[in-house]
């Protein structure tokens, strides 16, 4: 991670200077507590990829559990804490590992990964600022997530290991808010709502910078029909964030003190909770539900557009081309924002809701598939006729499309109400969110991670590593995840700890089997990506400013940029995605060219 | 104001402060003339909720200067003012109303929903078979 | 190696299809055939559903392989540029418009008739035919004495029975889901049917079971550690069994030991 | 930012400052924050018949909550004042009117707690509101026995004497033991009498033949269902005719207990007020602290602080709006 790098022409900035003599600043201030966006998105990307580590530990434990029901554990059974239980995996350790896995892939992997790295990242450079609008406030939205990470780690230990929070990622009440529900979870379930408020003051700090740097230090020209659509994917997701996630903040707060204070928004009055005294209430616990998916159903596309705007450029990087209908696919960006806040419904139809409340969001949920499937035709059309290039990031990126196509088309089975009676809760439901999740985003997130690690380091990653990488978790994804939608047509529902018990799905095992096996080569896959990752940071060949011949403004930078990012202050002359232009000899034509108008194409003399 | 603060003009802001404190005056009278017993709650909680909105307006737009902010005023507040009142509205309709019967000690609709039907088939029958069973019903 | 990542990413596609075309036969499909109109129905909108996005499916993977195809050709010139067509947007836009509307609004009416109270069958929504109160982890059943109504405050001659609903074949019957404790979920997959039943509520279910037959009855709503094992049985059966099967409840739970108590006789006297 | 290198003066996006673009921004989540509160405390009440409106039985005194707004409005327009003050680079005058701020929000602090050291008085606090009558008898009893305090004396008392026990088993001296088993007696005789009414009292509940009756100053109200009410009683004082007189009659053991009161949804009226109250309570210690931190720089204060100056009135501006909502909502409707 040199900062000197061999290409640093306009060594005269003004710009290093102008932060202060950051010649001076120690090993701490430059690499631990730094107030640099390039720093702290590149901290945020390997405290995500750890976390991506050990969410999919936990998803394995799950698999285990599925595959070979109450079956000694492979590693964890010899430590000593599950000796006790024989070394299997108990129904509380089992409900407390699927909502782990949940909440450190939704709240520690991806969301940080998105908005955290890629977005401190990507967004100064791409809009040629020089840092985020509050560095400090920057800093601190990182340092938020360690006490969030702390929390989360204690709500795993408190129970003693074999127990934990227990009431599933989305933390319905009564379960989650009164204390005899679930026993075993006592504290850990209030440390782990402790861990979502920290996480929702961090985001929130992000949010406000996000929004505030792209709204107010854009570069010279570069309007907002000129941002990379990465930059329109973090700006509606920052907008999302700071108008959603306060709503979650609160309802975490609501049943936090239900638990701890006696307040009672969520409990209504008169439960006989596992034989203790009748609870004193009068709240309702459908709310929760309301304020906690008025949040987490905006949070599924604050986990999806920013991926969706990154593909959008590795692919028209690696076509060659102009992205197919620039302003469709902005304008779609927020209709999904905008349907985003409306549909929050969908996740309660068997909810017991008013059925009329149910209709409304039925059809707007319908509706919200519209921008989706606007968008899938413009990569497709963005990908027509061009000049393409299979790199690591480019098969990420294609990858991110064909799963994307699929977790949206299963999202269709959801929306609608009758259907959504049935597999509601089934596997179906697991099938489709992963395969946004993962098989979108993820996809997405690896296809950044190779695409702009050379801007990062200064250095390219294995490309051959990376492709057996790719190959293996796209096999290992699909085999995994797509045999869960025939699960969840055959009526399999999610969280239990033992599905056999039920006569109707006896003849299951042997196809989660199938499905543990691919999920474990997935797993491994992931060391691949890893050992590229940290092995290409030190030893990986050096690299120019632009390594992809691409356009964006992050490729005028040098590599890896250093403090203040660009020597000089970049002027914006054309939108990102100008590739094959006529206009110039070169396949591409970088956002800051300055071609003088004349009918003829000119060289250029950059 | 001799400096050209162009965008923010001189306001008499005790004139605004008497304001506020009129229409904090007229909510109290509000509660003291006793509209709730007057109309009904749901007259007093627009009559004052108005009151509200209209000092909040002043609030924001002298004393937060939005009156002479350019347009992104608009671009920030109204889409935050929609999805405000969006939550209310919408979780009125489930929370609110209560679409399915209730059963708490609280409150007990099913209850009485039946001993209101078994009440009006009393009337017509005194032998009613449903009556018998009211009675069990609300005798506890 | 070019053309290999186009097959790549076509070939997952059919292989996906594939699976679906066996999967029926393999036992990885539905539990059984829907034995009400309404489940048959709902079958019958998850196989609309299915067709549509298959055809979509199809379309775009294939597409997406398609231009993979050409664009790995290496070949001279440049790409085409292209900022994209306004018509194009316009027709895609559009048009899954309108299948989108469609299918919401070609759902509705069964929603309605599942979900709407006013629209259930009037004999049933009459005369619910037991409370269903669901605890962690069982579903506890309260049948009102043969020949009696389902009241909401318990009656003392009551029948109670644990994780074992009974009903008669062949015409609509409610149920009112309760909880006693946490959020679960009555899950009928053999009916497609599933209601959660929220603390505080009393909700009414209704369906019909034309087949006669034991169904699992799946707590479908994480309820605690004990979720999995939270499993009751739905027993469909003849008008006469079923009246027999309340029978000997009855007699069951009045059997103290002694020979019929007179206080039940007065009791059972006086509501004739 | 400070890059004036010969490239055009060309600023993108809004001609605000990025603070102030991030303040307004950040009372954007704040409002959603609140809206959260404020929406749930409205649905959860219309979804609740027979919530506690009477000032009576909710000791929600209007007067507190207006001189409360008042003292905000106060407050909100000497934070203008302030703000005046450092445009026109008048920092004296600033720094006078960030102090009546201070002050002010001190008053608003007082008087809010004023309030709720009213509501602990009359144990109106969530999760401890009695909400039917048979609640309000079990509560009571409970509270009556706990106050006591002779459950956990006369444990301790067994416990010495089993120890004395085995020490006697084991033939050695136990004088110090016995001294603090005689004043462990002592303690258990004193609390005696009072363990006997709370017991007789506690029986009664038990049996049911005790009324809960109503206490005097509040008249009916929402007090108490109707059916509840039915039960058959037997002659004799009701619960608060017991309590009022175990009151006079021990007034240091049972002066904790609360005359029993039923409030119907009244832990749920609690759980608002006070989350309602409170978050915005502690926006109003936020708020203190960032005027703090402004009159700690004494006559530091400069005109760079302008904007931070703006900030701080923004935020304050929006805390004094959220009271503007929970002013009527809580006191007056």
């Amino acid at each position: 991670m040199s900062i000197a790098t061999h290409d640093t022409p306009g060594a005269h900035s003004h710009d290093d200077h102008a932060h202060g003599g950051h010649h001076e600043i120690g090993f701490v201030r430059k690499y631990i507590f730094s107030t640099d966006h390039k720093v702290i998105g590149i901290q945020f990307l390997i405290t995500t990829m750890l976390m991506l580590m050990v969410g999919g530990a936990l998803a394995l434990g799950v698999r285990w559990q599925l595959a070979f029901p109450w079956q000694w554990m492979p590693i964890a059974g010899d430590l000593e804490v599950f000796q006790q239980q024989g070394g299997i995996i108990s129904p509380e350790f089992y409900t407390m590992l699927f909502t782990m896995h949940a909440t450190v892939m939704i709240f520690l992997v991806i969301i940080p990964v998105l908005a955290g790295a890629f977005g401190n990242f990507l967004i100064p450079l791409q809009i040629g600022a020089d840092d985020m609008a509050f560095p400090t406030l920057n800093m601190l939205s990182y340092w938020f997530m360690w006490p969030a990470i702390f929390c989360f780690g204690i709500s795993f230990v408190i129970g003693g290991v074999t127990a934990g929070p227990a009431a599933g990622w989305t933390s319905y009440p009564v379960l989650s808010a009164i204390i005899s529900a679930a026993p075993g979870s006592g504290p850990a379930q209030t440390f782990w709502l402790l861990a979502v408020t920290f996480v929702g003051v961090s985001s929130m700090m992000g949010s406000v910078n996000y929004m505030t740097t792209i709204i107010n230090m854009r570069a010279p020209g570069m309007t907002l029909f000129r941002m990379p659509m990465t930059i329109w994917g973090m700006f509606i997701t920052a907008i999302l964030q700071a108008f959603a996630l306060p709503v979650l903040t609160a309802a975490g707060f609501m049943v936090l003190f239900d638990r701890t204070m006696g307040t009672c928004f969520f409990v209504p009055a008169g439960l006989v909770v596992n034989n203790a005294d009748p609870t004193i209430g009068g709240g309702q616990p459908l709310l929760w539900q309301h304020l906690f998916w008025f949040y987490s159903h905006p949070a599924v596309y604050i986990m999806l557009l920013p991926a969706m705007g990154m593909v959008s450029d590795i692919l028209c990087t690696f076509a060659r081309k102009p992205l197919f209908g620039y302003k469709p696919m902005v304008y779609s960006m927020s209709a999904i924002a905008g349907l985003g806040f409306i549909v929050w419904g969908h996740h309660m139809f068997t909810s017991g809701m008013n059925p009329a409340l149910g209709m409304t969001f039925m059809v707007s949920t319908m509706m919200i598939a519209l921008p989706s499937a606007v968008k899938t035709f413009n990569w497709i059309g963005t990908l027509w006729g061009g000049h393409l290039h299979f790199t690591t990031p480019m098969l990420n990126a294609i990858a991110f499309v064909s799963m994307f196509i699929v977790g949206g088309l299963s999202g269709i089975f959801m929306a609608a109400v009758p259907v959504d009676l049935y597999i509601h809760d089934t596997y179906f439901i697991v099938a489709h969110f992963h395969y946004v999740l993962f098989g979108a985003t993820l996809f997405g997130v690896f296809g950044a991670i190779h695409f702009w690690f050379p801007k990062m380091f200064g250095r390219m990653m294995n490309d051959t590593v990376g492709k057996i990488h790719f190959v293996l978790t796209f096999i290992g994804f699909n085999g995994t995840f797509f045999t869960m939608h025939l699960l969840g047509v055959a009526g399999m529902p999610r969280r239990l700890a033992d599905p056999y018990n039920y006569p109707y799905l006896e003849h299951l095992l042997p196809m989660n089997q199938f499905m543990t096996y691919s999920a474990l080569l997935m797993g491994f896959a992931q060391f691949l990506l890893l050992g590229n990752f940290f092995y290409s940071m030190f030893w990986g060949p050096k690299c120019g400013r632009n390594p992809w011949h691409a356009n964006g403004l992050e490729w005028d930078a040098p590599s890896p940029p250093p403090h203040g990012n660009f020597e000089s202050i970049p002027i914006v002359y054309r939108g990102p995605y100008e590739y094959s232009s006529p206009e110039t000899d070169k396949d591409y034509l970088p956002q800051t060219e300055y071609i003088s108008p004349r009918p003829a194409p000119a060289p250029s003399t950059a | 104001m001799t400096e050209e603060h162009h965008d923010h003009p001189h306001v008499n802001y005790w004139r605004i402060f008497g304001y506020l404190c009129i229409f904090t005056v007229a909510s109290v009278i509000a509660d003291v003339m006793d509209i709730r017993r007057l109309y009904n709650l749901t007259a007093l909680a627009a009559v004052v909720l108005l009151i509200a909105c209209f000092k909040a307006s002043y609030v924001m737009r002298y004393f937060m200067h939005l009156k002479f902010e350019g347009g992104w005023k608009y671009i920030i507040l109204l889409p935050t003012t929609v999805l405000a009142l969006a939550i209310p509205f919408a979780l009125a309709s489930d929370i609110g109303i209560h679409y399915y019967d209730v059963d708490v000690p609280q409150q007990n609709t099913l209850l009485e929903k039946e001993m209101q039907a078994a009440d009006e088939s009393a009337d017509h029958d005194q032998h009613d078979h449903d009556h018998d069973a009211a009675e069990d019903g609300g005798g506890h | 190696m070019r053309k290999f990542w186009c097959l790549f990413f076509m070939f997952w596609p059919v292989l996906a299809i594939w699976l679906c075309w066996v999967s029926p036969a393999n036992g990885w499909w539905f539990p059984s055939i829907a034995p009400w109109e309404l489940g048959q129905q709902i079958d019958d909108l998850f196989y609309l559903l299915l067709i549509i996005t298959t055809v979509v499916f199809i379309g775009t993977q294939f597409a997406l392989g398609y231009v993979l195809w050409k664009g790995s050709d290496v070949k001279p010139g440049r790409a085409w540029f292209s900022h994209g067509s306004h018509n194009l947007e316009v027709i895609w836009t559009i048009l899954p418009a309108i299948i989108l509307l469609f299918i919401s609004l070609y759902q509705m009416d069964v929603l309605a008739r599942i979900r709407v109270m006013s629209k259930f069958p009037e004999q049933a929504s009459r005369d619910p035919i037991a409370e269903v109160t669901a605890r962690q982890f069982e579903w506890r059943i309260r049948y009102p004495a043969p020949g009696k109504k389902l009241l909401a405050q318990p009656q003392p001659d009551d029948l109670y029975t644990v994780n074992d609903l009974h009903v008669p074949v062949g015409q609509p019957v409610m149920i009112r889901l309760r909880s006693d404790d946490v959020q679960h979920s009555f899950g009928l997959p053999h009916l497609r049917l599933m209601q959660d039943a929220v603390p505080g509520l009393v909700i009414p279910v209704w369906f019909r079971s034309n087949a006669v037959g034991k169904f699992e009855i799946v707590c479908k709503e994480l309820c605690g550690w004990g979720h999995y094992k939270m499993q009751g049985e739905l027993t469909v059966e003849l008008e006469e069994d079923y009246e027999a099967y309340l029978k000997a409840l009855q007699e069951k739970m009045n059997d103290d030991g002694y020979p019929a108590d007179a206080e039940n006789a007065v009791a059972q006297s006086d509501e004739e | 930012m400070s890059h004036q290198s010969g490239h055009p003066p060309l600023k993108m996006g809004v001609d605000i400052p990025n603070g102030k673009l991030g303040m307004w921004l950040f009372l954007g989540t704040e409002i959603m924050f609140f809206t959260a509160f404020i929406g749930s405390y409205i649905v959860l009440r219309i979804g609740s018949p027979g919530w506690p409106e009477n000032a009576e039985t909710t000791h929600i005194r209007i007067w507190a909550g207006g001189t409360n707004t008042f003292v905000l409005i106060c407050s909100s327009v000497a934070v203008v004042f302030a703000l005046e003050g450092m445009r026109n680079k008048n920092f004296d005058a600033a720094r006078k009117w960030l102090f009546v701020t201070l002050m002010l929000a001190f008053v608003f602090l007082g008087i809010k707690a004023f309030e709720y050291y009213g509501k602990f008085e009359h144990n109106i606090l969530p999760g401890r509101i009695p909400e039917t009558d048979a609640q309000a008898l079990n509560f009571t009893g409970r509270d009556l026995m706990a106050a006591t305090g002779i459950v956990d004396a006369t444990e301790k008392l067994k416990q010495l004497e089993s120890q004395m026990a085995d020490l006697q088993k084991q033939g050695r001296n136990a004088d110090a033991l016995q001294k603090q088993i005689e004043e462990q007696q002592k303690v258990v005789e004193a609390k005696t009498p009072a363990a006997n009414a709370a017991r007789a009292v506690n029986d009664r509940i038990k049996a049911g033949t005790i009324a809960l009756g109503l206490k005097h100053e509040h008249g009916e109200g929402e007090a108490a269902t109707e059916t509840e009410h039915a039960k058959p009683t037997a002659a004799g004082p009701t619960l608060v005719e017991e309590v009022e007189r175990l009151h006079k009659e021990f007034p240091d053991v049972f002066g904790s207990v609360h005359v029993p009161h039923p409030i119907k949804f009244g832990n749920l009226f609690a759980s608002c007020y006070f989350i309602m109250t409170g978050f915005h309570a502690l926006h109003v210690l936020v708020g203190m602290a960032l005027f703090i931190i402004l009159l700690g720089l004494g006559s530091k204060l400069s005109s760079q602080h302008e904007l931070f100056v703006e900030n701080s009135g923004l935020y304050w501006h929006f805390v004094d709006l959220v009271w503007i909502f929970l002013f009527p909502l809580i006191y007056i409707i």
